[in-house]
């Protein structure tokens, strides 16, 4: 214990962990925010750090290629929410729907958070990750329930059974694969540990991996968004705090589809088991469609965005699972830039909605006439998300598009469909949103646009131009992921 | 013509040359991107049109020029550059080979002209901050498209092109209409980008070889290449305004600025042109000959489709997009007939309607951004884009009228246009038809050759209407009384292009020798050198066929009628007597009485609008004694819009609205969809082998 | 080798003086024709010259909303008509600039005159002119591509465009009797009535205003811009007896090289076939009742289906 | 045929014990009976985990009983009783689909999880793959039981006898670590505040726990 503290992955758990101590200690929330903002600050430093000490692999924990680059993002995103939340917090609480006592609740609920999305991405065990994702999931259920509306109530306690169902299912399933393990490795900590279970996974019994995964994929999936095991997600987005939403979209799903990815390496690695790769397809397709369509009856901007979350993440989905270095090339980018975008307009929205007094579509009209940096913001957000250039999805579409059509071209069918589908309503409400006559009241806001472009700014440079290592990075995770 | 063989100097400059083009263009469109920039940055200030047009005029004449040596010089395909930008892997390629080469003329002569018109009439500009940042890069994206030498870079070109559009497209967003305008832009936009990402996709094959150079050298099964043909022609199809794709032409193109109309009709739809022949004609190798009946079909339909509709509009911008959308018929004829000639090893034949096609690119990318700054500036002078409320306008704006009707004249096909000698080469390239085998296209192309036949006739009667109704006559509303003539800026640029229409049509050999180099590559081989003929004449294939003289037409045209004039005046009456108009004697007609748009359609309408509108006439007559005002009602329903549109649009609504129910179950339901899904999948890996 | 080139420019100029002097002969000629079979005196031949020149003489009446088309207008018309007249071979073959333009350029120059000639209709801002333009615009769209079929198959034919090639080709023979070539004449000819404005698409002779095209456009027209229409319409009439002639009898046409002989030959074979033309289109005229505008393009319709088949026949036959 | 194995058979019948507990799970209608057979539930649970201590000689598998029996036999059941009384929940639970076809479908739920396992586990040894079938069949069934409860305390029920499903399956995977057992409690911990947080809150705003008139409140029904 005492050695792991020293490693150098500790400090992106502990940061967290003792930030979130202090916070609920804090009174002011001024100042609870300010500590967020440095705990995320320190925490993405220490992220940062791993790329310096390099892959490191201990019993427990782990930096490897596959989840550096997560971690790092996960850091990230957690430090521009953070100051994000700042702006967007104030305007709560002068506005009585939050008070200062949950504040502090909800800032020692972030920070936990973070740390169990960061346990989550170090974990080189599967229980100790499945432990954490389950307490990721129940610090958002307790941040989606935070206003304690009849919505937020309601949205929270579907999410806490849809999502403890789910864990369930994914620690069943997790047992399972340590039941495949053990006659291979051995009792003990070895057979739930990646770095082991990876090297001998083609000995498992492949029947065995294949229930399993019927179970990780159900489980994790029901974290990632995946249809039809969404339902939780659009609601919890919908009525939690925009911060949080913005932390669902943005980090959660890929935590959730990160598991599955290493789960889906596993699977994989046996040539007897079931190819993974059609199940993941299956949901994968048919998350990006159902979420299309339901993008179009869509009266809520965050549940619309939600909506947008599902699509993306069955879009990266069917590219893991379709498997081959461009694909995963492709989805690994995909995954990157839809966290970076999505967790962007979740910016931009939290503060439309804080403009207008309302989260409802209609009531939303005219945004670059009366907020134009925002408007633009969201406008340029919109266009990234709806795959189109300068912007980085587009980049990761054009390559799961046009090698899913070289290689499965009745795939890319639905796919194509999928996506124009999905583009079509996303632009229909831009249009609305963003253009035309501006309607109903609206306040200026005092927003801190830096979280909203820098994202933006990434995507868009990741659009143009990816720097080598990074995709030394991809490559080579690509050409592991199978 | 370039000697090989030798290491002369110029050879070596050449050389010099074929490496420092693509840096060249890059740095162009480096500089859109600062102009993009800093149109942001000055928006709001008085200095950002100036600054932001004038530099964009400048930079594109530059571009323009270089590319034009380029093509005349005949440099040859130039290096390829490649950054370290795009797709990792890959890079960024850029190439400027002869092709490239003729569009990035057509693109930044647009341009060109475009900024210099924009640089006048930008002045009534209500929202310059809407335009002044995306125009640039509007610009920029054109011109990487073109100089794009891999897939991912030229889709990325592509979508920038169309995103910027898009948004120049909603700078007015404000007016009735154009907010649906912009969504109906952009989906097609976004399926014509998805089709092509899919042919590329074919292209590239499995080992992802974006790049046009390997692209070109793998030849694709006969499945594997119709299915890129289908795509590609979905794709640029889309973004052309190819029937039935066309719909977002009529409603984008009048919705964005004039000067933006301009570029979007004249010069982007050229784009997409390019982007056909870049996949069709040089990446996907030998044609079938089955391909050219597609894209002869689609391009006479297009042809027709489009000026009918143009006919029945009375939006003048409206007007001009849909013409828009004819003249990309007629040159997807020629393309489609350049197809079935390389398909058959034809070269010479080829290379005819290629070279007619190509040819026919320039000029509609002249005439029609002439015609959309005259709508631009009838515009903004009046107000108004609706032809029923104007009228007289020659009075009040004589150059802009004239200017007006030299576009007309030459995109009606007339000679000594230029229009009528990219026509004519198509028809001379049909008329070589009787030669191809397959009896399919040899039963085809003489049809397709009515059907331009009666587009050209349409067209004319087309723009009679529009600058009859327009320009002649007398003013229908107040707004029409009140015109001004253009500003100095927007009547040189309209002026550039009336003296460039001539240039073209009366001296057309210098272009068709500046397109042979174009044309070898692609067909393997070019027309006959024209700058050696005598009068300038242009001869398609050999002289005893046919030969038409542009130049001698328009020098008998002029003399003949200077002739008739001197003598008339010299030995007949030169008196002339001012009165009202005689009108068959009815006295003081109001200007109500004047034919309008809707009335001088009218037996076009009867001819072909009962087919292909569905037209509907309704006369509500008052009996005698009854005060009411008759009223006369035309329905048109827009039958593609119906059938294509209005069905996918329903469809993905009532599913989406089926489908809603999901979102509204109770936590039970849900929890059932989970059990269900996980039961099936046991339930699969029970029954599994 | 410059006596050629001036024998060969005087060859051209006197074929354009030789259209623009026997066109009003031609349609003073059809009008005496008409009346005489409706026994009637009818005009003297030349009155159609004594018509010009009277209104040349006359001032020009100019509405006052007339601009700058309206006046330049009928000098284009004419100068456009007078030039497509003037490449058409009428009695010799090998015309020195008949290589600028072919059967297409004509073609063109006429729907160029045309599109001035509906313009100036507009352009006064009355509602006869815009029943004249746009009827006859749309005679003209429907007219065209037959026109344009028509010139397909004689390009089938002939390997070229060129109407002195086409007459050549025609006449040395070696053609046959075609069906083809019969559709493609029937063709040409309904054209050749509905662009001149002839019964049953247009009454030339009316002035009843529901029913007119080509006289409800220059209504406003007067003096010597009148005389300049009416002479480009003379031009047109006689244009396409003259194509028609070229095409279809070319017998008598003198060969590029010939002795001034062989061009008086020529000159007479083209004024008998003037002549025939004249009669049978005064015979037709007078046998046949005007029909309603609406039926036109049925009328129209029908040439471009027969122009269609002989193309495709042209196909059938040249299989051998 | 191997000799009987009493050892074997003791936990099977366990473990089969559990399956039927989750029948009459499936079964009760009515909420104090359900809280009771829950306990009978984890009791159940308790006894088959001591016995796989036993068998499998992990003394540590004995806390995880202990903590089972303290917790989901006394402490959440008692609480979940008070609250019932104290919150007057009807006594009666709604069931969406009836008994009849509720039962044969929990019968076609065991079936299926018994086949798959013996399929699925052949190299796995006798222990671990029928205790995973029977685990299996549990979880199923208290799936099915969440699925046709409308009543969010017997969904919480239904609910952790899911979780009892799964320590099963955990202890009869041999050797496990104890991080498994550890965070099989801790949820049920953590789960029991969130119960208690929201049921109470639940109940404030809507003076009910029935879950028809939280739905509706499901997003954008307003």
């Amino acid at each position: 214990m005492i050695a792991s503290l020293l490693d150098p992955i500790a400090p992106v758990l502990l940061i967290p962990l003792v930030a979130a101590g202090v916070l609920m200690l804090v009174p002011s929330y001024r100042l609870g925010a300010r500590i967020n903002i440095a705990a995320s600050l320190l925490a993405l430093l220490a992220a940062l750090s791993l790329f310096a000490t390099g892959p490191s692999t201990g019993q427990l924990l782990l930096v490897d290629e596959l989840n550096i680059v997560f971690i790092a993002l996960n850091n990230f995103i957690g430090f521009t929410t953070a100051v994000f939340s700042a702006s967007y917090i104030a305007h709560e609480v002068e506005t009585d729907r939050l008070t200062p006592r949950l504040l502090r609740f909800y800032h020692a609920m972030f920070q936990a958070l973070l740390c169990t999305m960061n346990l989550a991405l170090v974990a080189n065990n599967i229980g100790l990750m499945w432990v954490a994702v389950e307490l990721a999931t129940l610090t958002t259920i307790m941040l989606v329930g935070i206003y304690a509306t009849e919505q937020a109530l309601e949205a929270a306690w579907k999410y806490f059974i849809l999502g403890s169902v789910g864990i369930a299912l994914a620690l069943f399933g997790t047992i399972l694969i340590y039941v495949a393990a053990r006659p291979v490795i051995g009792e003990g900590l070895d057979a739930m540990a990646w770095t082991v279970l990876i090297t001998r996974a083609q000995n498992f019994d492949p029947r065995l991996l294949n229930l399993a995964f019927v179970f990780l994929l159900l489980g994790y999936g029901t974290k990632a968004g995946l249809t039809p095991v969404h339902a939780w997600l659009p609601d919890a987005h919908a009525e939690g705090p925009t911060p949080i939403s913005a932390v669902l979209s943005g980090l959660l799903l890929n935590v959730a589809l990160y598991a599955i990815l290493r789960f889906k390496m596993l699977v994989a690695a046996n040539q007897n088991a079931w190819a993974p790769g059609t199940l993941m397809i299956t949901m994968g397709l048919s998350s990006l469609v159902f979420a299309a369509f339901m993008l179009y009856r869509r009266r809520d901007i965050k549940r619309l965005f939600a909506y947008s979350s599902i699509e993306h993440m069955g879009i990266a989905t069917f590219a893991f699972g379709l498997g081959g270095p461009l694909a995963n090339f492709g989805g690994l980018l995909h995954m990157t830039m839809h966290s970076l975008t999505k967790s962007a307009i979740f910016f931009a929205v939290g503060h439309v909605a804080q403009a207008k007094g309302t989260q409802r579509i209609a009531e939303i009209r005219g945004l670059t006439v009366t907020h134009p940096v925002l408007g633009w913001g969201l406008v340029l957000g919109v266009v990234a998300i709806a795959g189109l250039p300068p912007l980085g999805l587009f980049m990761s579409e054009f390559l799961i598009i046009s090698t899913t059509f070289a290689r499965e071209p009745w795939l890319a069918v639905p796919l194509v469909g999928g996506l124009l589908i999905a583009l079509g309503a996303l632009i229909l409400r831009l249009g609305e949103i963003a253009f035309g006559e501006p309607e109903g009241p609206s306040v200026p806001v005092h927003a801190s646009y830096v979280p909203l472009f820098a994202h933006m700014a990434l995507v868009l440079v990741a659009g143009i131009y990816l720097p080598r290592p990074m995709v030394a990075w991809f490559e080579h995770v690509a050409g592991l992921l199978g | 013509m370039r000697r090989a063989g030798r290491t002369s100097p110029s050879a070596r400059s050449l050389a010099l040359v074929r490496v420092a083009m693509p840096a060249l263009f890059l740095a162009g469109v480096a500089g859109f991107l600062v102009l993009g920039i800093l149109g942001l940055a000055l928006a709001r200030h008085a200095g950002g049109r100036p600054v932001v047009y004038g530099a964009s005029a400048a930079l594109s004449a530059i571009l323009c020029l270089v590319a034009a040596y380029d093509l005349i010089a005949a440099v040859g395909p130039s290096h390829e550059l490649v950054l370290p930008l795009g797709l990792p892997w890959i890079g960024a390629h850029f190439r400027i080979d002869a092709l490239s080469a003729a569009f990035l003329v057509v693109v930044n002569l647009g341009a060109g002209a475009a900024s210099l018109f924009g640089l006048g009439d930008g002045r009534h500009e209500e929202a310059p901050e809407r335009v002044l940042p995306f125009y640039p890069l509007f610009l920029a994206g054109m011109n990487l498209v073109v100089l794009a030498a891999d897939a991912f870079t030229f889709l990325f070109a592509w979508e920038l092109m169309s995103l910027a559009s898009w948004a120049l497209v909603l700078a007015h967003h404000r007016a009735a209409g154009n907010v649906r305008a912009g969504y109906v832009y952009l989906m097609m936009a976004g399926f014509g980008t998805l089709m092509l990402v899919l042919a590329f996709g074919l292209l590239a094959g499995h080992a992802g070889t974006y790049e046009f150079g390997m692209m070109r050298v793998s030849a694709p099964g006969a499945l594997v290449a119709g299915a890129v043909l289908g795509l590609a022609l979905l794709g640029a199809g889309s973004k052309a305004g190819l029937v039935p794709l066309h719909v977002w032409l009529p409603l984008a193109h009048p919705a964005a600025p004039s000067h933006v109309s301009a570029l979007m009709s004249g010069v982007m739809t050229k784009v997409a042109v390019y982007g056909f022949v870049r996949i069709v004609f040089d990446l996907l190798g030998p044609p079938d000959w089955w391909w050219s009946m597609v894209v002869l079909a689609l391009g006479g339909i297009t042809a027709v489709l489009g000026v009918l509709y143009a006919l029945m509009q009375h939006d003048l911008k409206r007007l001009l997009a849909y013409h828009t959308v004819e003249n990309i018929g007629i040159i997807f004829a020629g393309l489609g007939l350049a197809l079935a000639f390389k398909a058959n090893a034809m070269p010479a034949a080829a290379a005819l309607a290629l070279t007619g096609a190509l040819f026919h690119v320039l000029n509609h990318m002249l005439f029609k951004s002439l015609l959309f700054f005259g709508s631009g500036a009838v515009l903004s002078a009046t107000g108004e884009r609706d032809m029923e409320r104007l009228g007289g306008l020659i009075g009040a704006m004589p150059l802009t009228a004239f200017a007006f009707l030299a576009g007309s004249l030459a995109i009606s096909a007339l000679p000594p246009l230029n229009g009528f000698v990219s026509e004519w080469l198509i028809f001379q390239a049909i008329l070589l038809s009787p030669a191809l085998p397959q009896w399919g296209l040899k039963l085809m192309v003489p049809a397709i050759g009515a059907m331009l036949a009666l587009s050209a006739a349409l067209a004319a009667a087309c723009f009679v209407k529009a600058f009859g109704v327009t320009f002649l006559g007398r003013g229908r509303s107040g707004a029409a009384g009140r015109a001004r003539e253009a500003d100095r800026f927007s009547l040189a640029a309209m002026l550039a292009l009336v003296g460039l229409c001539v240039l073209c049509g009366i001296l057309p050999g210098f272009v068709i020798d500046a397109l042979a180099p174009v044309a070898q590559p692609l067909v393997g081989g070019h027309m006959p050198a024209q700058a050696g003929i005598q009068w300038l004449s242009i001869v398609p294939v050999e002289e005893s066929r046919s030969s038409y003289n542009g130049l001698l037409v328009f020098l008998f045209i002029a003399v003949a009628a200077w002739l008739s004039a001197v003598a008339v005046h010299r030995w007949a009456s030169r008196a002339v007597r001012r009165g009202p108009a005689w009108d068959c004697g009815f006295p003081d007609a109001s200007p109500a009485t004047e034919y309008t748009a809707g009335s001088f359609a009218q037996p076009i309408r009867r001819v072909f609008g009962t087919l292909v509108f569905r037209a509907r006439e309704s006369v509500d007559m008052p009996a005698p004694g009854d005060m009411r005002p008759a009223r006369f009602e035309v329905q048109l329903r827009d039958l593609i819009w119906e059938l294509v549109y209005v069905p996918i649009s329903d469809a993905v609504g009532a599913i989406a609205t089926r489908l809603n129910f999901v979102q509204f179950l109770t936590i039970q339901r849900y929890l059932a969809l989970v059990f269900v899904s996980l039961v099936g999948l046991l339930v699969a890996l029970a029954v599994a082998p | 080798m410059t006596w050629d080139v001036a024998v060969n420019l005087a060859i051209q100029g006197g074929q354009m003086l030789v259209v623009l002097l026997l066109a009003p002969l031609l349609t003073g000629f059809v009008r005496k024709v008409k009346a005489r079979l409706l026994r009637r005196q009818g005009p003297p031949v030349l009155q159609p010259y004594r018509d010009l020149l009277r209104l040349l003489r006359k001032e020009v009446v100019l509405a006052d909303s007339a601009s700058w088309v309206f006046r330049v207008a009928p000098y284009l018309i004419f100068a456009a008509t007078w030039v497509a007249a003037a490449l058409v071979p009428t009695f010799g073959l090998g015309l020195t600039f008949s290589w600028s333009a072919d059967l297409i350029v004509i073609a063109g120059l006429l729907g160029s005159a045309r599109f001035f000639l509906a313009l100036a209709g507009l352009d006064v801002g009355t509602s006869f002119g815009g029943i004249g333009s746009s009827r006859e615009v749309m005679i003209a769209s429907l007219a065209e591509p037959a026109l344009i079929i028509v010139v397909f198959t004689l390009a089938l034919i002939a390997g070229s465009t060129q109407l002195s090639t086409i007459a050549g080709v025609m006449e040395s023979g070696a053609v046959g009797l075609r069906v083809s070539l019969l559709l493609a004449l029937v063709a040409l000819i309904i054209v050749a009535i509905a662009e001149n404005g002839r019964i049953p698409v247009d009454n030339p002779a009316t002035h009843l205003e529901l029913t007119m095209v080509h006289e409800a456009m220059v209504l406003e027209y007067s003096g010597r811009h009148l005389a300049l229409i009416e002479l480009a319409a003379f031009l047109k009439l006689l244009l396409y007896v003259s194509v028609i002639a070229c095409v279809f009898a070319p017998w008598g046409l003198a060969r590029p090289d010939a002795a001034p002989a062989a061009l008086g030959i020529g000159l007479g074979a083209y004024v008998g076939k003037l002549a025939v033309a004249g009669f049978l289109l005064a015979l037709f005229e007078t046998s046949i009742a005007k029909m309603r505008v609406f039926r036109v393009p049925v009328f129209l319709g029908a040439a471009l289906m027969l122009a269609l088949l002989g193309t495709l026949l042209m196909f059938v036959t040249r299989v051998r | 045929m191997a000799a009987p194995n009493l050892q074997l058979d003791i936990a099977h019948m366990l473990a089969g014990g559990l399956v039927l507990a989750s029948f009459l799970l499936l079964y009760q209608n009515r909420i104090f009976a359900l809280l009771k057979v829950f306990a009978l539930h984890s009791l159940l649970l308790s006894v088959a985990v001591a016995w796989q201590a036993d068998i499998q000689g992990a003394p540590h598998l004995y806390i995880t009983a202990g903590i089972a029996v303290v917790l989901k036999v006394l402490i959440i059941p008692g609480a979940l009783y008070q609250m019932v009384k104290r919150l007057g929940i009807h006594r009666e639970v709604e069931t969406v689909v009836g008994i009849g076809p509720t039962m044969l479908a929990g019968m076609g739920l065991v079936a299926l999880s018994i086949v798959l396992m013996l399929r699925v586990t052949e190299t796995a040894d006798t222990l671990a793959r029928e205790d995973l079938a029977f685990a299996l069949a549990v979880i199923l069934l208290g799936l099915l039981t969440m699925v046709t409860r409308r009543n969010a305390i017997s969904q919480v029920i239904a609910f952790m006898s899911i979780e009892n499903g799964l320590i099963l399956a955990a202890t009869g995977a041999r050797g496990m670590p104890l991080v498994v057992e550890i965070s099989v409690a801790f949820s049920v911990l953590v789960a029991l505040i969130v119960i208690g947080i929201f049921l109470f809150r639940i109940r404030e705003r809507f003076d009910t726990v029935d879950m028809q008139a939280l739905d509706r409140f499901s997003g954008e029904r307003t």
